[in-house]
């Protein structure tokens, strides 16, 4: 399972270095997604000071679910669903080495965003740590349920609009976590983002056995 | 090694397959042929454990279908109109997925893409620039590195030069030597008959009787 | 030769044969009783609040939707869950149907919310903990019921619902949990009027509104499972012919 | 030329009313990427009362985004791009036709949407006024500017990150715009909200005439 | 009615066509030949006025491609791989659509649908769902419809039964007899051989030279 993992995440990675989809598109599109707010959030009524952390972590997701969309688009390809069903690859592995590929480039990601925002506020070194964990945690939140909602979308014609629609509001608490935790880091008082870190692994994992089980099922009929 | 009683098998709510018989023993090499939407495909497909049998008997490498159509897929290698590739990756980076996936090793991929001519200039190629003939060469090597056990060629022929046809008669020859089993449609008969042992003609999602055919839909 | 008429996840569920029986119309009537009495306590007998007058009969609909807005989305992920393991068709269209009811309370839960706020709060909508995590929840059963409306194959969205309705478990508690989440408990001087302190007529119209809302939602249910499981038999009833007539198209060339 | 864009309108109707993904799919998106805000934007801190015209049109702008992803995609089915060059439809032509189906769907959206807000704030007919003339103008400012970037990312394998990227910082001051329109038309000075609509005006002729002649260039490639 | 001399056509840096010669007259049927890879494809395209001519002359329908390649677009036909039509809208509704789009009317779908077998069960249909033989029979009747002058088809008898096969050739005879040139890419040289005038033989994206028509002219 570990070997078809790595076999899948490797084949991924590969088509991004060659493509450089999330590199030269991914990234941008964050960072828009960002800009865009400070649009609507007119900066004067001072609303955007204080939103940075949901704004980041809205960046994110939203980032997050082109990920997905791509990393599902290249699996739709005419032809390669069947060829991965009749591959004999494990599902769980398909799973996990999605999951693995999907997170690898969200971390990328969030650490160019991050690195701005923490800068930007100064933080300190348990303020750090929190981060990085929070990042961390968070990303595989996202990347365990987006990769299982992925493949319930997959091989749809209308994966494009299924997938945000589902994974959205599944991500709400991960949201919620995420801004939580940055606002404790950023203003000085880690030990309450803490919690937040240790509930999103609770989500992650719960994601990954899911995924873990429920992969094979949903891979078999589009 | 294939063995099908009054087979059913629906596409969303229509039955592609209405009640197919087909039997098939280690070794033999049957063609497909019939109409367009006669079932050809479907059945391939079927066979491969990609769309699930509602009724009848369907026993495919000693696998009960009906109760377990998972199992057999590893051990069957289909060929089908769409190519399983990914366009962005190499022509070589798509064939080494494959064979790895399958659990073959390295050398299989290499071997393969020599056998279909993929090995020089083209083996850089990503797969989105290729020709039809040679993205269909692509699919071939990938499925030969697999090893399969039973064969399962829907159009091998289709958009493959001579030399190219040449080369799958031959691969099939040689597998069905080795112990293989092959199923292939295809619509282009004169180059089919001769390499087949046997012909079923389906209609209408049924094997007809054939003409020359035995009762159940056997030629000679 | 024989073909089972059964659809691909076999002939042993057994299943209604009309969208009524005598059972659900006795339920109806029952029903419509409890809902006469609802209207009868609700709107007459039980006294205005001090507080917010004749706002709060609102509640006697409000509570018990709410209520069984949750209820719905376990009875789904239930019947997701059973079918997942036994592969019933039965258990799935159960599924359905509670989702599609589940759905049907939360708008109701919403609106009659909405309509409560406009009087107390002065408006009618606040992005309040509450309020936000009940809509959450509506689109996650928007979510599940846009995959079972995908123009797919009945096994490929029975399973892909399956698995979407199963995980509405965690959701559905993760978004009732981030009520205590907010930095800020969400209160309101209203919200305050809890259990306890709801005495005599008014705990008596809250209690028939339970009755009342709880038959309604197990009719409805039993309503809308009979006609999904119908459909599903008509469309079994046409196979036959349909093979026929496939198998025909093979005589002609 | 009006002719066939009807046709192209035509045709992309009746493929929505068969597979209805508009309606079962970027309506619900839509009110979800309001939702997310609230979660993201903390309530208790009063931002969101101010904020909810910038978040009704960041919903907008998300579901025009998912809409016209959507209506490309159609367009990118295998050999569909080069039967329509092929076709003699007048690249005009398809350009206001497909322009046309997206606004189509973008109204009824906006409306759903919209109903919504103005009833929660209680305007003024003058109001109304103001907020349907900023709903018909920025709808045709986003469809109109949104089908031109379309084509530019139709038929790239990587159309579903690129079209977002191109996308959003064009209508970024259409984002601006019908905010402050919406504003205007909430807060009862509609008098502030016209010339935004007109300035929104300006943005869909120039992305009409735009599209009318770039439209056809921007086909050949790809 | 086509005059290429030395034309050179790039993809992407690739020099898929490297200087053909060609010329084809009015009612003529030819037929291209070559291996996989040959430039077959590409020739088709380039004509068809999708890939441009970036060295040599080409001139096709009077048009100067390497001036203008768009307004030969509407009069010709081209048959390709890619099916070009819309997976969710029924077979009617696409055939119906290009047909528009082409200038023709409504009445032209219908025969065309008929003549290709379309007009029973099929034509509710979503294409999406159809057979090979039944998605490039709607293609055919979307080009049909057309009329176009200059009939650009890429193997045509590709995954066709035997019957769309004979109306494949029954359709080409009858437009060059109407006026129309036909250029046709082919691998299976029995019948295509029989349907052509003239026989180009297509090698490392030139023209080989050939020994004309009915003339056995392969290339290794
Ligand atoms: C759109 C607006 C509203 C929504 C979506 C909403 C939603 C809900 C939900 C989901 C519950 C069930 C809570 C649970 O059992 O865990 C509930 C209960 C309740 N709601 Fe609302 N509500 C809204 C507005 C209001 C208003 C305006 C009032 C009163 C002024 C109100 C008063 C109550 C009361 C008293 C309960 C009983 C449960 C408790 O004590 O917490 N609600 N509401
Ligand atoms: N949902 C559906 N509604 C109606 N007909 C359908 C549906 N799904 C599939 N079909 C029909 O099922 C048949 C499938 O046939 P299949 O693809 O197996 O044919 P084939 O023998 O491979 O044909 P070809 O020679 O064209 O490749 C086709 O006739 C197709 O039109
Ligand atoms: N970017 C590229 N890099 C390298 N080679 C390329 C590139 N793009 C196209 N090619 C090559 O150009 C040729 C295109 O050939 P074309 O599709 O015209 O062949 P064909 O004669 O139609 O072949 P077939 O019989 O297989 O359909 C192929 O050999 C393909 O590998
Ligand atoms: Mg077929
Ligand atoms: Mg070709």
């Amino acid at each position: 399972m570990l070997h078809d993992a790595w076999l899948i995440a490797r084949k991924d990675l590969k088509l991004e270095i060659r493509s450089r989809v999330a590199l030269n598109q991914v990234v941008p599109f964050a960072l828009l997604v960002l800009v865009l707010f400070a649009f609507a959030l007119d900066p004067d009524r001072g609303l955007l000071e204080k939103a940075t952390p949901g704004l980041y972590w809205i960046a994110v997701l939203f980032s997050g679910l082109l990920a997905m969309q791509r990393s599902f688009a290249v699996e739709a390809a005419d032809g390669v669903t069947d060829a991965l069903r009749l591959s004999g690859l494990a599902p769980a592995g398909i799973y996990l080495g999605k999951t693995l590929s999907v997170a690898v480039q969200l971390l990328v990601l969030e650490v160019l965003l991050g690195v701005g925002v923490a800068v930007l506020y100064g933080t300190s070194m348990t303020g750090w740590l929190l981060l990085l964990a929070t990042i961390v945690v968070a990303t595989a939140a996202i990347s365990t349920a987006g990769t299982l909602f992925g493949v319930v979308a997959a091989g749809l014609r209308v994966r494009e609009t299924l997938l945000p629609l589902l994974l959205l509001p599944v991500l709400a608490p991960v949201l919620i976590g995420a801004t939580r935790a940055f606002e404790a880091a950023l203003s000085g008082t880690p030990s309450e983002g803490w919690p937040w870190v240790g509930l999103m692994s609770v989500f992650a994992a719960v994601y990954v056995v899911a995924g873990i089980f429920g992969f094979g099922p949903l891979m078999e009929e589009s | 090694m294939v063995h099908l009683r009054g087979a059913v098998a629906l596409l969303g709510r229509f039955p592609a397959l209405a009640g197919v018989d087909l039997d098939v023993d280690r070794r033999r090499i049957v063609l497909l042929r019939g109409a367009n939407g006669a079932g050809k495909t479907t059945l391939l497909r079927a066979l491969a454990g990609l769309v699930p049998i509602s009724a009848g008997e369907a026993i495919v490498l000693g696998v009960d279908l009906r109760v377990d159509h998972k199992s057999v897929r590893p051990r069957v290698g289909l060929l089908a109109h769409g190519a399983g590739l990914y366009d962005e990756l190499s022509v070589a980076d798509n064939v080494r997925f494959w064979t790895l996936a399958a659990g073959a090793v390295l050398a299989d991929a290499e071997s393969a893409m020599a056998r279909l001519g993929l090995d020089g200039r083209l083996s850089d190629v990503s797969v989105g620039r290729l020709s039809t003939g040679q993205r269909r060469r692509t699919s071939l090597a990938c499925l030969i590195a697999r090893r399969p056990e039973l064969w399962l060629l829907d159009e091998p022929h289709a958009g493959l030069d001579k030399e190219g046809r040449d080369v799958v008669d031959e691969l099939v020859r040689d597998a069905a030597d080795a112990g293989a089993t092959i199923i292939l449609s295809s619509h282009e008969l004169d180059r089919a008959i001769d390499l087949a042992d046997e012909i079923v003609t389906l209609g209408g999602g049924v094997a007809l009787d054939d003409s020359g055919a035995g009762g159940d839909g056997h030629v000679a | 030769m024989t073909t089972e008429t059964a659809g691909p996840f076999g002939a042993s569920d057994s299943g209604p044969t009309s969208t009524g029986s005598r059972t659900t119309m006795i339920l109806g009537v029952v029903t419509l009783v409890a809902l006469g009495v609802l209207v009868l306590f609700g709107l007459i007998l039980s006294p205005a609040d001090e507080n917010q007058g004749d706002a709060v009969r609102i509640m006697y609909v409000h509570v018990p939707s709410a209520t069984l807005s949750y209820v719905g989305c376990f009875l789904t992920a239930i019947g997701s869950a059973v079918f997942l393991w036994r592969k019933s068709r039965w258990w799935d269209l159960v599924a359905y149907a509670s989702a599609e009811v589940a759905a049907l309370f939360t708008a109701f839960t919403l609106v009659t919310g909405m309509l409560w706020g406009r009087p107390t709060w002065g408006v009618f909508w606040v992005w309040d903990a509450r309020l936000t995590s009940e809509a959450m929840l509506m689109l996650l059963l928007l979510g599940y019921l846009a995959v079972r409306g995908i123009a797919a194959d009945y096994g490929v969205r029975a399973k892909r619902a399956a698995i979407v309705g199963l995980l509405l478990v965690p959701n559905v508690f993760i978004v009732r949990q981030s009520v205590q989440w907010w930095r800020t408990l969400h209160q309101t001087p209203t919200l305050s009027l809890s259990g306890a302190e709801i005495q005599g007529l008014m705990l008596f119209s809250l209690f028939t509104g339970f009755i009342a809302i709880t038959l309604s939602f197990i009719w409805m249910v039993i309503h809308r499972f009979r006609v999904a499981w119908l459909e599903e038999q008509v469309d079994a009833e046409g196979l036959d012919t349909a093979i026929a007539e496939r198998r025909a198209e093979g005589v002609v060339s």
